[in-house]
C-alpha cells in the first residue's frame, strides 16, 4: 500500500462521507461544510492527478468563493433547520430509489465497462504534472472564444444577481 | 522505520514544520507585545512594562491568562462549529505560512530546502486558496455562535474578505506577469540583479499601484484596522469572536497576527525580493550585517543592565545581553553568516511590514461599511485591474521591441 | 511510486454523482438542492480530470475551468433567486414553493 | 429583325401601361392616366406593324418565326417553356387586336371621360391587351391557356367595373363561371393533348399530329376527343350554345368594353384558338361537324333572339354571338381561313356598331332601350352614317366587308369540301334574320319620330375621341373585305392565299381537298366554270344577298312604312314572341336545372352536412381531445420541484440504460 493509494483512499472516503452527511445533514450550512470537504478531497484528488493548477483554482473558486457565498446566503437568509415534508410520492417511490439505482450504475458502469477499463489499463500515461503554462497557453489559444463567452456569462450572472438582489423599489 | 527511510520527505517536513511551529508561535506571542509597545509609543505611552523588563515576558502571562480562563459554549450555540471555527481560523493561518520560503532553496538538508516547508511550484495559488478557505473561520464563528452581533460580524467579514480578495489577488497578477511563474522561488530569484548597478531589481519599482493595491487590500483582508469592522467594537461589541472566551479566543487573537504575518511575507515575497539583499553582491561587508546587528543590541542591552536596570529585570536583561552577544558572535562566523544572510533579509523586511501594520493601526479610524465596501469595489478593483492591463501592454510591448 | 489506476477515479466521480442526484431528489432546501447540483459538477469535474491524465491531454482540465467558472455564475445567479423567494415567500422548502401548477 | 427576335417587347408595352396605371395612377390627372395608356397600346400597335413589315421579308421556310423566352414549368418530361411565336395568322389576328384594341383607348378616352376609377379602367384594358397578345402569340397551348385566363380575367374585371351595381356583379360573376365550364374541357384537352403528343408545343403537337392516321367518321380516335374537348373550351369563352347566356349580361359592362372584349377581340378566341389547332380538327370529322352544327344553330338562334330585344346592346350581344357562330360554322367545314376572314371583318363592324351604340347612349344620356330613341339622324349624323356602314356590312350587303366573309363562309358550307346543305340553310336564314334585325335597330333609333322626352334628355354628337374611331372603323367595315373582292371576280382571293400556308401546312393527307377547294375555287374563276362576269353576278345575286335583303325590307316595312305592325304581329303570335323575347327561357332553364339544384346541394350537403358534421365534428373533436387528455396530462406539473427532479432522473436513468446498452453493443 504505496503513498498514493493511502492519499486516494484517504480522499475518496473523505469525499463519499461528505456527500452523505451533504445529504443527510438538517442544518443547511452542515451539508455546506460537507460539501467544502468533498471540494477540499477532490483538490487533493486534482493534485494526486498531477493537476494542480485545477487544485488551486478548485479551492479558490468553489470553496473559497462559491461555497462563501453559500454560506454567506445561509447566514443571511438565518436558514434554520430542514423541515422534511414528504408531499411529492413521486419524489419518494420513483425518484430517491432510481437515484440510488442510478448511483450503482454509473459506478459499475465506470468500474466494469469497456471504457472504464481501457482507460485503466492505460494507467493514465506519464505521472508527471501538467504543466500550467501548457494549460493557460490551451486556454488562451484553442479554446479563447469560449473564455471571451464565458466572461460574457458572468457578467450577465453579475447584472442578473443585482437586479434579483436589488431591493423593489 | 524502513517506511521512513523509504519517504525522506516526510522526516525532512515533520521536523521542519515543528520547528517552525515553534518559531512562528514565538514571533506571534511577540507580534502582540511588539504591536503594544509600539502603539503605546505612537499614542506617547509605555505600553506593557512591569511583567518582565519592558514587558519582555507579557505574551507568556497573556498565554497563561487565556489557558486558565474559564471556557464557556454558549449553551443555543452550534458546539460543532462552535469548536471547529477556531481551530479552522488558526491552522489554515499557519499552513499559509508553511508555503513561504524564508531562504534560498540551495541550502539543502537531506536534499531537501530547509528554509521552506513545501515547496510546490505553485506556490502563490495555493497560498491564495489557503487564505480564501480562511473566511470559514469567522464566518463559522459567526454563525455558530447563534447571536446577533456575532452573526452580524461573520456576515461583514465575510463579505469584506470575499471583496477584498478580489482585488488581493488583481493586484498580485501583475507581478506574476513579470515574473512569469507561480513558485517563491522564481518570483524572488527573478528579482535578483540591480539597476545601474545599485538599484535592486525588485517588482516594488515597476509594480509601484499594484504594491499600494495590495497592501490596502491586505489590510482589509485581514481584518486590521482601519478595516477591522467584523470586530468594531463601538457597534458590535467584539464582532465574530464575542461569545468566544479563553483559548479559543487566543486562537482567533493568533490567526490574525498569523495572517498578518503570512501578507507581510507574501508582500516581502512579491515586491521586495524575499531573501534578496538590497546591496550589491560586491558590498562583501553586508555578509557581517545580522552578526553587527546583534551585537549592537547586545552593547545596547548590556548599557541597560549596567545602567538603567534594577532588581529581577537586570537579570532577565543580562540574559537577553548574553543571547544578543553570543548570536552575534556567531553570525559573524562566515560560513553562518552566508546561510543567515537570506532568512536575515527576509525578516527585515518582514519586521518592517510589521511596522507599518501597526503603525497604520494607531494612526488611522476606522472606515463606515457602506465606505469600505464602496471602497473595495469602487475604487481598489478598477485600479488594480488598470494596472494590470497597462502591465500587460507594457510587457507586450517590451517583447515586440525584442 | 506506483501510480492509482484512473478508474479508481472515474468509480470515485460515478459515486459521488450519484449521491449527487439522491440528494439533489431528497433534500427539501433550496439552498442545499443547489448544493446538490455543486456537488454533480464536481462528480463530473473529477471525472474530466481523470481521463484528461488518461489520455494526458490538458483538454479535459480547459472543461474543468469552465465547469467552475459556469458554476460560479449559476450560484451567484440561483442564490440570489434563493434570496428573493426567501423575501417574498418566507420559506426555503421548495415543496413550499408550489404556485406555479396547473 | 430587332421586333421578330424580341417579340416580348409586343407582350411588355401594355403590361407596363397597365402597371403603371395600376400602381401609380390612383391620383395622378386623368390627362396623364390617358397618355400612359394610349401610348402603350399605340406604341404596341406601331411595333406590330414594324413586326409585319419584318415578317414580309421572311422566308417560308422560317414561318413559324418562334422565340423562346424562359424555361417556365419543368416537372419530368413535362417541360414547358415561355414561347411565343408569329405565323401569318397571328400576324393577322395581332394586327386586328391591336389596332381596334388602339382606338377603342382613344374611343374610351372619351366615353369614361365622367366616370369615376379611370385609372383602373385603362390600366384593366391594358392588362387585357397584354393577355389577348400573349394568347395569340402563344407558341404552346399552356402560354396560349395564361392568355386564355387572362383575357377571362379581365373580362370579368371589367364587367364588373361599375361594382357598386349589383347587376354587374352578378353579370362579372355569370361570365367568369360559365367560361370555366368551358374552361373546363379546355384544361382537360390540353391534359389529354400532351397524354397523346407528350408535348403541348404547337409544332411539335402538329407534327406528331400529321403521322397519326386522321380518325374518320365512323371511327372516332383520341384527336376526335382533343378536338371536342378544346372545342368546348371555345364554346365556352366565344358564348356558343349552349354557353352563350353570359354575353348578354356582360353588357352590364361599359360599352367600350363590350365593343373590344365582347365583340371585337376575347369572344374570338375560341375561333383562333381552332384555327390555330386546325391539324388536330382535320382530323376529327366529328369534332368538325360539331362545330359546323353548333356554330350554325347559335348563328341561327342567337339571331332569332336578336329579332325582339329592345335594349340596343342586348340586341348587338346576340347578333355577336350569332357572328361568332357563323366563324365557328366556316371553321367547321373547314374553311378556316374565311372563318378569320370574318372574325377580322366582324371585329371591325361589330366593334364599329358597339362603338356607335356606345355614342348613341351617351348621347341620350345613358338610355339603352331603342323603344325610347328614334330620330336622331340629323342629331349625330357622324354615329348615324358610320353605324349604317357598319350594318350594311353585318347584314352582308354585297361591297361591304360582311359581305365578303360571310359569302367565303356561306359558300364553302354549301360547296365546300364539307359543304353539308342543312349547315348552309340554316346560316341562309340566319343571314337574314341578321340583317332584319339590325335594319330593325337603324330604324328604331335614327329614323322614325323621336319618342323621347326631348326637353329632358339633350341629344348631341359625341366628342371628337369618340367619333374619330367611329370614322376609322367605318371606313374598315366598307373596305376591309376588299382583300377579297377579287376573288368574287374570278381573280385570286388575297386573304385565303395569305394564311393559306397556316391550314395547308399540316393537311391531312386524306383530305386534300383542304387544298384542291382553294384549287377548285380559283380553277371555277380559272374559266371552266362560268366566266368572272358570271361569277360576280352569281354570288351578287347569291341566296345570301338575296336573304340580306328580304330581311332589310321586312324590317322596313315593319318599322317605317307600318310602324304599328310589329306590335299586332307580336299579339298574333303571342306565345312565339314571348318565348323569344324571353329568349326562350334559357336563363331559367338554366337556373332551374342546373343553379338551383347546386345551391341546394351546397346549401344542405356540403354546408350543413360535410362542414358543419363531418369537418367541424373532426377539428372539434381533436380539439375536445387534446383538451382532456390535457386536463389529465397537466396533473404532472404539480408545482412540486422534487417530482419535477423526479421525473429528471427518470430521464437520466433511460439515458443511461440506453448508452450503456449502446456501448455494450459497440464494445
Amino acid at each position: 500500500m504505496s503513498l498514493p493509494f493511502l492519499v486516494f483512499f484517504a480522499c475518496a472516503i473523505l469525499a463519499v462521507a461528505g456527500a452523505i452527511v451533504l445529504i443527510v445533514a438538517r442544518e443547511p450550512i452542515h451539508s455546506a461544510l460537507a460539501l467544502i470537504l468533498v471540494m477540499m478531497a477532490l483538490a487533493v484528488l486534482y493534485i494526486l492527478l498531477g493537476a494542480e493548477f485545477i487544485a488551486a483554482v478548485q479551492i479558490i473558486v468553489y470553496a473559497g468563493a462559491v461555497m462563501v457565498l453559500f454560506v454567506f446566503v445561509i447566514m443571511l437568509l438565518n436558514a434554520g433547520v430542514e423541515e422534511r415534508t414528504d408531499w411529492s410520492k413521486i419524489a419518494k417511490w420513483i425518484g430517491l430509489p432510481l437515484g440510488f439505482f442510478l448511483l450503482l450504475e454509473v459506478a459499475h458502469w465506470l468500474a466494469h465497462s469497456s471504457v472504464g477499463k481501457a482507460v485503466a489499463n492505460g494507467a493514465g500515461g506519464p505521472q508527471t504534472a501538467f504543466s500550467t503554462t501548457e494549460l493557460s497557453t490551451a486556454l488562451f489559444r484553442q479554446y479563447l472564444f469560449p473564455f471571451e463567452a464565458t466572461s460574457i456569462l458572468i457578467l450577465i450572472a453579475i447584472l442578473g444577481a443585482l437586479v434579483l438582489a436589488r431591493k423593489a423599489e | 522505520m524502513e517506511f521512513i527511510s523509504q519517504h525522506p520527505v516526510l522526516v525532512v517536513s515533520v521536523v521542519k514544520i515543528a520547528v517552525l511551529l515553534f518559531i512562528v508561535m514565538t514571533a506571534l506571542a511577540y507580534l502582540t507585545w511588539f504591536e503594544r509597545k509600539v502603539v503605546a509609543h505612537i499614542q506617547s505611552r509605555w505600553g506593557p512594562y512591569y511583567v518582565g523588563a519592558h514587558g519582555l515576558l507579557q505574551p507568556l502571562a497573556d498565554g497563561l491568562k487565556f489557558l486558565f480562563k474559564e471556557d464557556i459554549t454558549p449553551p443555543a450555540s452550534d458546539k460543532l462549529l462552535y469548536v471547529l471555527a477556531p481551530f479552522l481560523a488558526l491552522s489554515l493561518a499557519l499552513t499559509a505560512i508553511a508555503l513561504i520560503p524564508f531562504g534560498p532553496p540551495g541550502v539543502r538538508v537531506l536534499g531537501q530546502p530547509v528554509f521552506v516547508v513545501s515547496n510546490v511550484d505553485i506556490g502563490l495559488l495555493f497560498l491564495f486558496a489557503i487564505t480564501s478557505i480562511g473566511v470559514y473561520g469567522v464566518a463559522l464563528a459567526g454563525w455558530s455562535s447563534n447571536s446577533k452581533y456575532p452573526l452580524l460580524g461573520g456576515l461583514r467579514s465575510s463579505a469584506q474578505m470575499i471583496s477584498y480578495e478580489v482585488s488581493l489577488t488583481l493586484s498580485v497578477v501583475g507581478v506574476l506577469l513579470l515574473a512569469g511563474t507561480l513558485s517563491f522561488n522564481g518570483i524572488i530569484s527573478g528579482q535578483g540583479g540591480y539597476w545601474l548597478g545599485f538599484i535592486p531589481r525588485w517588482h516594488i519599482i515597476p509594480q509601484i499601484v499594484g504594491f499600494l493595491c495590495y497592501l490596502t487590500a491586505a489590510i482589509a483582508e485581514t481584518n486590521r484596522v482601519p478595516f477591522d469592522l467584523p470586530e468594531a467594537e463601538t457597534e458590535l461589541v467584539a464582532g465574530f469572536h464575542t461569545e468566544y472566551s479563553s483559548f479559543k479566543f487566543a486562537m482567533f487573537f493568533m490567526a490574525e497576527y498569523a495572517n498578518m504575518i503570512t501578507v507581510s511575507c507574501l508582500a516581502t515575497i512579491l515586491f521586495f525580493g524575499g531573501w534578496l539583499s538590497p546591496f550589491p553582491d560586491s558590498w562583501k561587508w553586508q555578509l557581517f550585517l545580522p552578526g553587527a546587528g546583534l551585537l549592537l543590541l547586545g552593547a545596547y542591552t548590556a548599557y541597560d543592565t549596567a545602567v538603567v536596570m534594577r532588581g529581577i529585570a537586570r537579570i532577565q536583561f543580562a540574559v537577553v545581553t548574553l543571547l544578543a552577544l553570543g548570536g552575534g558572535a556567531i553570525c559573524l562566523i562566515p560560513p553562518v553568516a552566508h546561510v543567515i544572510q537570506g532568512p536575515f533579509w527576509f525578516v527585515t523586511k518582514v519586521i518592517v511590514f510589521l511596522f507599518f501594520y501597526v503603525w497604520v493601526r494607531g494612526t488611522l479610524p476606522r472606515f463606515r461599511y457602506d465606505q469600505l465596501m464602496s471602497f473595495g469595489w469602487k475604487l481598489l478593483l478598477p485600479v488594480s485591474l488598470a494596472n494590470l492591463v497597462v502591465t500587460a501592454f507594457v510587457i507586450l510591448f517590451l517583447a515586440r521591441r525584442g | 511510486m506506483s501510480v492509482v489506476p484512473v478508474s479508481y477515479y472515474l468509480v470515485l466521480s460515478g459515486i459521488l454523482f450519484g449521491l449527487g442526484v439522491v440528494a439533489f431528489v431528497f433534500k427539501r432546501n433550496i439552498i442545499t438542492i443547489f448544493m446538490a447540483i455543486e456537488l454533480m459538477l464536481n462528480a463530473v469535474n473529477l471525472a474530466f480530470v481523470a481521463f484528461a491524465r488518461a489520455h494526458n491531454q490538458l483538454d479535459g482540465l480547459v472543461f474543468v475551468f469552465f465547469v467552475i467558472v459556469v458554476a460560479a455564475a449559476e450560484a451567484a445567479v440561483g442564490l440570489a433567486i434563493v434570496i428573493v423567494i426567501m423575501h417574498n415567500r418566507e420559506t426555503l422548502n421548495v415543496e413550499r414553493v408550489n404556485l406555479l401548477k396547473f | 429583325m430587332l421586333l421578330l427576335n424580341h417579340l416580348w417587347i409586343i407582350l411588355v408595352l401594355p403590361l407596363a401601361g397597365a402597371a403603371i396605371n395600376g400602381l401609380l395612377g390612383k391620383n395622378w390627372p386623368k390627362v396623364i392616366v390617358n397618355w400612359v395608356a394610349i401610348s402603350s397600346v399605340s406604341l404596341a400597335f406601331l411595333a406590330v406593324l414594324e413586326l409585319v413589315r419584318e415578317f414580309s421579308h421572311l422566308a417560308d421556310s422560317q414561318i413559324p418565326y418562334g422565340g423562346n423566352y424562359f424555361n417556365w414549368i419543368t416537372a419530368g418530361n413535362f417541360r414547358i417553356d415561355f414561347a411565343l411565336q408569329v405565323d401569318q395568322l397571328t400576324v393577322i389576328m395581332l394586327l386586328t387586336v391591336s389596332f381596334v384594341g388602339m382606338l377603342i383607348h382613344i374611343y374610351s378616352t372619351g366615353y369614361m371621360a365622367h366616370e369615376g376609377g379611370y385609372y383602373r379602367f385603362f390600366s384593366y384594358l391594358n392588362l387585357f391587351m397584354f393577355f389577348m397578345m400573349t394568347l395569340v402569340m402563344a407558341a404552346n397551348l399552356i402560354v396560349m391557356f395564361v392568355g386564355w385566363e387572362g383575357v377571362g380575367l379581365c373580362s370579368y374585371l371589367l364587367v364588373g367595373f361599375w361594382f357598386l351595381k349589383q347587376s354587374a356583379i352578378s353579370a362579372g360573376k355569370k361570365a367568369f363561371i360559365t367560361t370555366r365550364i368551358g374552361d373546363f374541357g379546355f384544361t382537360v384537352g390540353i391534359l389529354l393533348a400532351f397524354w397523346t403528343f407528350s408535348s403541348v408545343d404547337f409544332g411539335a403537337m402538329f407534327r406528331q399530329a400529321a403521322t397519326m392516321t386522321p380518325d374518320t367518321m365512323s371511327h372516332a380516335g383520341v384527336l376526335t376527343a382533343i378536338a371536342i374537348l378544346l372545342f368546348l373550351g371555345a364554346i365556352g369563352k366565344s358564348a356558343q350554345l349552349p354557353l352563350y347566356v353570359w354575353l348578354p349580361d356582360a353588357m352590364e359592362g361599359p360599352t367600350p368594353v363590350s365593343a373590344l372584349i365582347h365583340a371585337a377581340t376575347m369572344v374570338t378566341a375560341g375561333v383562333y384558338m381552332v384555327a390555330r389547332m386546325n391539324p388536330v380538327f382535320s382530323r376529327a370529322p366529328i369534332a368538325m361537324l360539331l362545330v359546323g352544327i353548333v356554330g350554325a344553330l347559335t348563328a341561327f338562334y342567337a339571331a332569332t333572339i336578336g329579332i325582339c330585344q329592345t335594349d340596343i346592346k342586348k340586341v348587338l350581344a346576340y347578333s355577336t354571338i350569332s357572328q361568332l357562330g357563323y366563324m365557328f360554322l366556316g371553321c367547321g367545314v373547314g374553311a378556316y381561313a374565311a372563318g378569320i376572314f370574318h372574325l377580322m371583318t366582324h371585329a371591325f363592324f361589330k366593334g364599329l356598331l358597339f362603338l356607335a351604340a356606345g355614342s348613341v347612349i351617351h348621347a341620350m344620356g345613358g338610355e339603352q332601350d331603342m323603344f325610347k330613341m328614334g330620330g336622331l339622324r340629323k342629331q349625330i349624323p357622324v354615329t348615324y352614317w358610320s353605324m349604317l356602314a357598319a350594318t350594311l356590312a353585318i347584314a352582308g350587303i354585297p361591297g361591304f366587308a360582311g359581305f365578303f366573309s360571310k359569302d367565303e363562309i356561306l359558300d364553302a358550307a354549301g360547296s365546300g369540301p364539307h359543304a353539308n346543305i342543312w349547315l348552309w340553310l340554316l346560316g341562309i336564314i340566319g343571314a337574314g334574320i341578321t340583317s332584319f334585325y339590325m335594319f330593325r335597330l337603324i330604324f328604331l333609333t335614327f329614323f322614325g319620330s323621336p319618342r323621347y322626352d326631348e326637353h329632358k334628355t339633350h341629344v348631341h354628337e359625341s366628342p371628337k375621341n369618340m367619333t374619330i374611331p367611329l370614322m376609322i372603323l367605318a371606313f374598315l367595315s366598307i373596305f376591309g373585305g376588299w382583300v377579297a373582292a377579287p376573288h368574287l371576280v374570278g381573280g385570286p382571293n388575297h386573304f385565303e392565299e395569305f394564311l393559306h400556308p397556316v391550314f395547308a401546312a399540316y393537311a391531312p393527307t386524306a383530305g386534300v381537298e383542304q387544298g384542291a377547294s382553294l384549287a377548285g375555287s380559283a380553277g371555277k374563276s380559272g374559266g371552266v366554270a362560268p366566266s368572272g362576269g358570271m361569277e360576280l353576278l352569281h354570288s351578287l345575286t347569291g341566296p345570301p344577298v338575296i336573304v340580306a335583303v328580304i330581311g332589310l325590307l321586312l324590317a322596313w316595312w315593319l318599322y317605317i312604312k307600318r310602324p304599328d305592325a310589329p306590335a299586332q304581329l307580336a299579339k298574333k303570335m303571342h306565345g312565339l314572341y314571348t318565348l323569344v323575347y324571353n329568349k326562350y327561357y334559357v336563363d331559367e332553364i338554366y337556373a332551374a336545372l342546373i343553379v338551383r339544384p347546386l345551391l341546394w346541394i351546397s346549401t344542405n350537403v356540403l354546408w350543413h352536412v360535410v362542414d358543419e358534421g363531418i369537418i367541424e365534428g373532426i377539428v372539434n373533436g381533436s380539439a375536445h381531445v387534446a383538451r382532456g387528455s390535457g386536463s389529465k396530462l397537466r396533473e404532472l406539473q404539480s408545482g412540486n420541484a422534487r417530482s419535477y427532479a423526479s421525473w429528471v432522473v427518470i430521464g437520466a436513468v433511460g439515458v443511461t440504460m440506453l448508452l450503456l446498452g449502446i456501448l455494450g453493443m459497440v464494445h
